[in-house]
């Protein structure tokens, strides 16, 4: 109890530090000069209507790249420290029930289609890449609670990882040859602005990551559930 | 009416975290700490960030608590194999 | 030139294919791996070459746009450097996990190119939140790598890990909002042009937030108890990894966020680093696992560089200026290099306990590895870590910032009592296992021994502060070549190292004068003469001859010292090499370790003594300044005093001595009493002749001098006597000769001087010639205990000899040359007035009658045990020297004007008053004359005629037997009862008793202990449990900002 | 918007609370998930502006007047990014939880405390 007192007044103290982040709050009026230019500037620039995509695949696409990076070595981590067999029995405690294992097969084409639409127009609409890749992601992860006799093919998902982060990194190095930086996305025309091809190589790019974060997050789960 | 929204939402959220904290069992713990993200994700729409919510929703409530389940359900079998 | 994005491009493009590569092949993924890191290190070390050769700085602007829109990352010198030398620690602790790759699962090489890929995007990038992205890169790679090893231990240091690190983001995270939202910009440079919107509350506590979550990253004490635990249990290349790699990263992201700070931070800063660094160094005394002080000692490193650094920056210098770096630079790669090659180290030794190193022994070149990261921490001369503390004193005395000095200094002083205890374990005690060695794990290790050889070489021919240390460089190269020659057996490097001694003296010789003559003499003719007996060994005797010719180095450096960087630099040349000399006896390790602790303690009072000499003769660092001194003339004497009498071996400061060369082995006890005693006499000669006179409130110095040195006499002449080991009553008396020389030069007149410095020679001849002499009794008769010996005259009668002249030499009676000492000391006592402290010293050199004549009667005289009848007379090698000595008393005892003459002109220089009147070889006081030709001759002829009686007229003395003895029926029970000098002044003792308590050593050892408990109290604070280590960082965040902000 | 600034200090203070007094290490990775959450809001909060919209383009918001309507879309970038990380810390967290469960047979705090002082 004594404990619990000492904590709360160290919490409280916490508070007082921060208390003028709260009470020097006032909703922005004015936002700031550099969003201004993002959204002023955005649409033009890079073509994309989706200002936060643009402000993510581009302006600051190197903490996106770090953001699947960070994700796939959180994958590699989890095989890492799993890598010794544990000494749990792998067998399935009950069996799915029959709904489950028969919706879940007609949905997962759904899930996927969606998926990729989301990733492949995140320029345009809301969501993108990490979107996309999660509700692929849900979507194996329905197949793997509906315990379907489907083997899952580790090959496809391990190909399916490296290649699409590798040309993720592709087309970011391909900035610097063909246009002003690494991860540029100007490397491709902007095209019409709001069209499904448009905005450069932003959709590549998203697609990419919405295969790479889908397949890594997949590779978790699967890890963690092996 | 936003306002009124943003209240209740936000006391569901911090009611759902105490629960999270305080009840026993992990399971529940767990779910109630998907709820706070998913509740959050609709403070993020509120707050005009449709990109967010959606990742949020998806991920902070969705994906972990699967990663928890699992971790869970990892640990629970191993406990059957002790006893057993 | 190769554009630095390549290596995120290498790494990323290289880890999301490597496990299908890894299908093909493993050595393909291994190739790749090596290759990708192999070319980290080529793309920043050009970088780093080209842009020393001033090539302008690279900025990356990523996704083309310039900063702030879009995230840039900077290649300027500094980010070269610090990338640098991480990919190349990166590259070699991966040569060091070869093995560990080739076994392990292919994640465990993508996880090691995600850590240096964060640890370079951590140095590289200028985006705040980019920096965040880049820390979680390198933590979470981390984390996952730290699974490595899968024990218990190791995973729980790891969720220690992580729980801080979280906390430790969260605050990163808010800070960096905040700021953004301050500033309108999360670019690191727009942040600093506008730092003006950072006054705000908001702005500040956002600021420091960021600041706090990064000193957490850097282990500031107390909330770095998970760090310690990291350090004890994670596999060593990790760990070299996270405690240089990752530490060096973040020390570098702290730098670069300081122009950000307002001076409240600063001081935040620098406060916290010097905490930590006290803290670590005082906790880790206790410490007994090697990791976890290696552990211990990297915070506390860590630590010192942020303080240095931000004081620096406090004290008005320019963040990029060449003295900034060149001080926390070198202190930096000093850690980093050291730290790295020890923990590695720890790696290949694979014990957990310090006594455990000890195998160590059974590889010359780790042993020699380990030797140089240790001194190189300690930061003793030529290392990178010396010059760089040494300029950090200069610069901080310069701007008056002595508070800091002094708690450096301190914690300095706590780390080097630890790491020279582990030496010492290593150096001395048993061992059982070997340990396996593979190539892959000690070369990363040999590497970074050479390159901190090649920097402290580096460092030490820079022209430092317009000053340089050629005067070294000679004799250092020559201890170098010993250093290559250590497989050579041992007579031939005996013979290399008298030749170039003598060469060298050659060489210096002519460079000196007054007084430097006659050290010179002990120092270099004195130093030749000792080294003869080393003929006596047999093999190799490896790592003898490179110490022996340090120790010279030093002592040569110290006579043609112009600056008190030359003298400093050589002091601890010296001492280093005594050090290694003196641990070598058998049981040393004890005695070498409290004389290397008050060395170095020695040494740092006389550090801070030349940073305020410095400071206060206009930034002078010349030696001759010291004579201009106006300022503080006090405390700058008792400093340097602290320092040179700590050599000397006063009272009070002399509890190191009797075991440091008591123990020592047979010719090292006379070089290091003979000689190296000396060299605190030359350094007290030195500061006398500057500073005459000088006070501390009233107390005048050279007074108090006067007292200790005669207090010196009284009592190592008392504790003499009670011993009854030969070669400790030898050292006690080395205590309470040096109080003569001491109280001489305390006198402050011509004959005091003049008696002190002829003192000192004499000192020397009849000091070795004893050692020597007692040394080859004991090497013969195998034991030190005087009532273990009896009889050895007919055994060895040369030895006698020596022995009978070294000690009425020493006690000063007529006919010897020790005769003149005292009677000049008479004179000069009644010419001063100084009438107690002179009786104090002249009932002190009766004591000293007392122990002298039992080295003659209990160990020549008496009843040969039955045990040494086969004993033979002393090797040849060590009798030359003895005789060589012996000639010389005898010249001196005859013509003694011979040398007091020449110290007499000189002396007039310093004190026109008082001279020797000389007149056809008879000296003059006001007082009275003495002629040594004469006395000789007088003394000699009643001996002669004694000797003549006795010898005719007991003629017929019988010759009593080993068993004319009787006891009453009674055995002895102990053996030692039987010899009639055991315990001989024992009914002394009653009566003095309670002077020669060791209240001294008591003193210390309380010291000792309060140091070593309160470290072991504290200490506790790290209870092992997880949750205790967030209270702990909590507290430290709340406490650090009421403390800078006042709430 | 200050409330949800408010609510999410509020969950950053339950979550740190959590991670203090709860002795189960999955409950402390709950309360980190709940600081992480909380985290979310507040950046994201900074974010708004009164009658912000979504900086989308589309039928609602045209280019020109996306400066004077849409939100600031840093924040929301950071967040995205910020949320990704936080799984992967959290689901890191999980792994070494369950290891240690492995070796030790515990899930309590104060059962790891091998190394010490």
């Amino acid at each position: 109890m004594v404990r619990k007192i000492f904590l709360f007044i160290i919490l409280i103290l916490f508070l007082y530090m921060i208390f003028p982040l709260i009470s020097e709050f006032k909703i922005l009026s004015q936002i700031p000069d550099l969003a201004k230019y993002y959204l002023e500037k955005g649409p033009d620039e890079l073509g994309s209507a989706n200002l936060v995509t643009s402000v993510i695949v581009s302006y600051r696409g190197l903490d996106t790249l770090g953001e699947v990076t960070v994700l796939f070595i959180a994958t590699a981590g989890i095989g890492f420290l799993l890598r010794k067999k544990s000494r749990i029995s792998l067998t399935p405690n009950r069996k799915a029930s029959e709904i489950l294992r028969t919706g879940s097969a007609f949905l997962l084409p759904i899930i996927f289609l969606y998926g990729i639409f989301i990733f492949t127009h995140g320029h345009l609409t809301p969501g993108g890449g990490f979107q996309g890749g999660v509700i692929i992601a849900s979507g194996i992860l329905l197949l793997m609670l509906a315990e379907i006799s489907w083997k899952m093919n580790y090959l496809i998902l391990h190909w399916v990882e490296s290649l699409s982060g590798f040309f993720y990194v592709i087309i970011g190095l391909l900035g610097i040859f063909l246009a002003a930086g690494f991860l540029d996305n100007r490397l491709l025309p902007l095209g019409d602005f709001g069209r499904l091809f448009s905005a450069g190589a932003i959709p590549f790019i998203y697609s990419f990551v919405g295969l790479k974060v889908g397949s890594e997050l997949v590779g978790i789960l699967t890890k963690l559930q092996r | 009416m936003t306002i009124i929204i943003i209240l209740v939402l936000g006391i569901l959220m911090l009611s759902s975290a105490i629960l999270a904290l305080q009840l026993k069992d992990l399971v529940a713990a767990i779910i109630s700490a998907g709820v706070i993200s998913l509740l959050a994700s609709v403070l993020f729409l509120i707050l005009a960030a449709p990109d967010v919510a959606m990742t949020e929703a998806a991920i902070g409530s969705g994906l972990t608590t699967v990663v928890f389940l699992f971790t869970i359900n990892r640990i629970r079998k191993l406990k059957g194999d002790d006893d057993g | 030139m190769v554009d630095p994005i390549y290596i995120f491009v290498i790494v990323l493009g290289l880890a999301f294919l490597l496990s299908l590569f890894d299908k093909l092949s493993r050595n393909l993924s291994l190739f790749l791996f090596f290759l990708a890191l192999a070319s980290f290190v080529y793309i920043s070390g050009s970088w780093f070459i080209s842009l020393l050769s001033g090539k302008e700085e690279l900025i990356i602007f990523t996704a083309g746009f310039k900063p702030p829109v879009s995230i840039n990352l900077k290649m300027g010198l500094i980010e070269a450097f610090f990338t640098s030398l991480t990919n190349f620690l990166g590259l070699l602790s991966a040569i060091y996990l070869f093995r560990k790759f080739r076994a392990e699962a292919v994640y465990s090489l993508i996880l090691y190119l995600m850590i240096i890929m964060g640890i370079n995007g951590l140095i590289m990038t200028r985006d705040l939140f980019n920096l965040f992205v880049f820390l979680e890169i390198t933590s979470i790679a981390t984390y996952s790598m730290i699974g490595i090893s899968s024990d218990l231990k190791s995973l729980t240091a790891g969720f220690k890990y992580m729980i801080a690190g979280g906390i430790a983001s969260v605050f990163l995270l808010i800070g960096t909002i905040y700021l953004y939202r301050s500033s309108g910009t999360l670019n690191i440079d727009s942040m600093i042009s506008s730092v003006g919107l950072l006054t705000t509350k908001t702005g500040i506590i956002a600021l420091f937030l960021v600041i706090i979550a990064i000193m957490i990253e850097l282990k500031p004490f107390p909330a770095n108890g998970w760090a310690l635990d990291v350090y004890q249990s994670v596999n060593s290349g990790v760990v070299a990894i996270i405690a240089s790699g990752i530490s060096a990263a973040m020390l570098f992201v702290l730098f670069k966020l300081t122009p950000l700070m307002n001076e409240n931070l600063l001081t935040a800063v620098a406060g916290i680093g010097l905490a930590t660094f006290f803290f670590s160094n005082l906790l880790a005394l206790k410490q007994e696992n090697p990791k976890r002080l290696l552990g211990y000692s990297s915070i506390g490193q860590i630590g010192l560089i942020m303080t240095v650094y931000v004081v620096l920056i406090k004290a008005g210098f320019i963040r990029d200026s060449q003295i900034v770096w060149l001080i926390s630079g070198g202190l930096f790669l000093n850690h980093f290099l050291a730290k790295a090659g020890l923990f590695w180290l720890a790696g290949i030794i694979k014990k957990e306990k310090l006594s455990d190193w000890a195998s160590l022994r059974t590889s010359p070149i780790l042993l020699f590895a380990f030797g140089t990261f240790i001194f190189a921490l300690i930061g003793l001369p030529p290392f990178p870590g010396f010059f760089a503390k040494w300029q950090l004193v200069m610069t901080l005395a310069a701007k008056g910032m002595i508070f800091w000095i002094v708690i450096i200094l301190l914690g300095s002083f706590l780390e080097a009592i630890y790491l020279l205890r582990w030496l010492g374990k290593v150096l001395k005690r048993e061992f059982q296992e070997k340990f396996a060695i593979h190539f892959s794990r000690i070369l990363p290790i040999i590497i970074f021994m050479l390159l901190i050889l090649v920097l402290g070489a580096y460092y030490s021919t820079l022209i430092f502060a317009g000053n340089n240390l050629n005067i070294l460089y000679l004799p250092m190269l020559f201890v170098f070549l010993l250093f290559i020659l250590d497989f050579l057996p041992v007579w031939i490097k005996n013979t290399l190292t008298i030749a170039a001694t003598a060469c060298y003296s050659y060489l210096i010789f002519p460079q000196l004068a007054g007084y430097k003559n006659i050290f010179g003499v002990i120092f270099l003719i004195g130093g030749v003469l000792l080294l003869i007996p080393g003929y006596i060994k047999k093999g190799k005797r490896m790592g003898f001859y490179p110490f022996v010719a340090m120790m010279y180095a030093g002592l040569a450096g110290l006579l043609i010292s112009k600056t008190t960087l030359q003298l400093f630099t050589s002091w601890e040349i010296m001492t280093l090499g005594s050090y290694i000399l003196i641990i070598r006896g058998k049981k040393s390790e004890p005695h070498a370790l409290s004389y290397m602790l008050f060395s170095v303690g020695g040494a740092f009072a006389m550090l801070l003594g030349f940073g305020l000499l410095f400071s206060v003769n206009g930034n002078s660092l010349a030696l001759d300044s010291l004579a201009n001194v106006s300022q503080a003339v006090g405390t700058i004497y008792l400093l340097l005093g602290l320092g040179f009498l700590t050599k000397m071996a006063s009272i009070g400061l002399h509890i190191w001595l009797p075991g440091a060369h008591g123990e020592a082995e047979t010719d090292v006890s006379p070089m290091v009493s003979a000689i190296l005693l000396k060299a605190g006499m030359f350094g007290m000669i030195i500061l006398m002749s500057a500073i005459h006179s000088a006070k501390i409130g009233f107390v005048s110095l050279p007074y108090s001098l006067g007292w200790l040195g005669a207090i010196t006499v009284f009592l190592g002449n008392l504790m003499a006597i009670y011993q009854e080991d030969a070669k400790r009553l030898l050292a006690y008396s080395s205590v309470g000769n040096l109080g003569y020389v001491l109280f001489g030069l305390a006198l402050m007149t011509h004959l005091g001087w003049l008696t002190s410095i002829t003192y000192a020679l004499n000192h020397f001849l009849f000091k070795a010639l004893l050692f020597l002499a007692i040394g080859g009794v004991v090497m013969r008769v195998k034991t030190k205990n005087m009532y273990e010996m009896g009889g050895l005259i007919k055994k060895m009668p040369l030895s006698f000899i020596s022995v009978l002249i070294g000690i009425i030499a020493l006690s000063g009676v007529p006919p010897l040359s020790g005769f003149a000492g005292k009677w000049m000391i008479y004179n000069v006592v009644l010419e001063k007035g100084w009438y107690f402290q002179g009786l104090v010293v002249i009932i002190g050199g009766l004591i000293a009658f007392l122990y002298c004549f039992r080295l003659i009667y209990a160990v020549f005289l008496g009843q040969l045990k039955d045990n040494h009848r086969q004993v033979k007379e002393a090797p040849i090698a060590l009798l030359i020297p003895q005789y060589i000595m012996i000639f010389a008393i005898m010249l001196f005892s005859v013509y003694p004007g011979f040398i007091l003459q020449p110290v007499g002109d000189f002396l007039k220089e310093l004190f026109p008053q008082g001279a020797l009147i000389w007149n056809e070889g008879s000296a003059f006081t006001q007082f009275g004359y003495w002629n040594g030709g004469l006395i000789f001759m007088i003394t000699g002829g009643i001996f002669a005629i004694f000797f003549l009686l006795l010898f005719f007229l007991n003629r017929k003395a019988q010759k009593v037997k080993q068993f004319n003895i009787v006891y009453a029926a009674e055995r002895p029970s102990r053996p030692e009862l039987t010899h009639v000098g055991y315990n001989f002044f024992a009914h002394y003792k009653k009566a003095l008793g309670s002077l020669s308590q060791p209240y001294v050593t008591k003193f210390w050892d309380t010291m000792s202990d309060l140091f070593h408990s309160s470290g072991d109290f504290v200490r506790r604070l790290y209870t092992g449990n997880g949750q205790t280590y967030i209270l702990h960082i909590l507290l430290f965040v709340l406490a650090v900002y009421y403390i800078t902000f006042g709430g | 918007m200050l409330l949800i600034t408010i609510f999410g200090f509020a969950l950053i203070f339950i979550g740190i609370w959590g991670m203090l007094t709860q002795k189960n290490i999955i409950k402390m990775i709950i309360g980190f998930s709940i600081v992480d959450t909380g985290i979310h809001l507040v950046i994201l909060s900074i974010g708004f502006r009164k009658e912000g919209t979504a900086p989308i383009i589309d039928a609602t918001l045209s280019k020109a007047e996306a400066v004077s309507r849409a939100i600031d879309p840093i924040p929301s970038a950071l967040v995205l990014t910020a949320i990704v990380i936080g799984l992967a810390v959290t689901a890191l967290m999980l792994v070494y939880a369950f290891k240690m469960y492995e070796k030790k047979g515990s899930l309590q705090i104060k059962d790891f405390k091998e190394l010490k002082w």
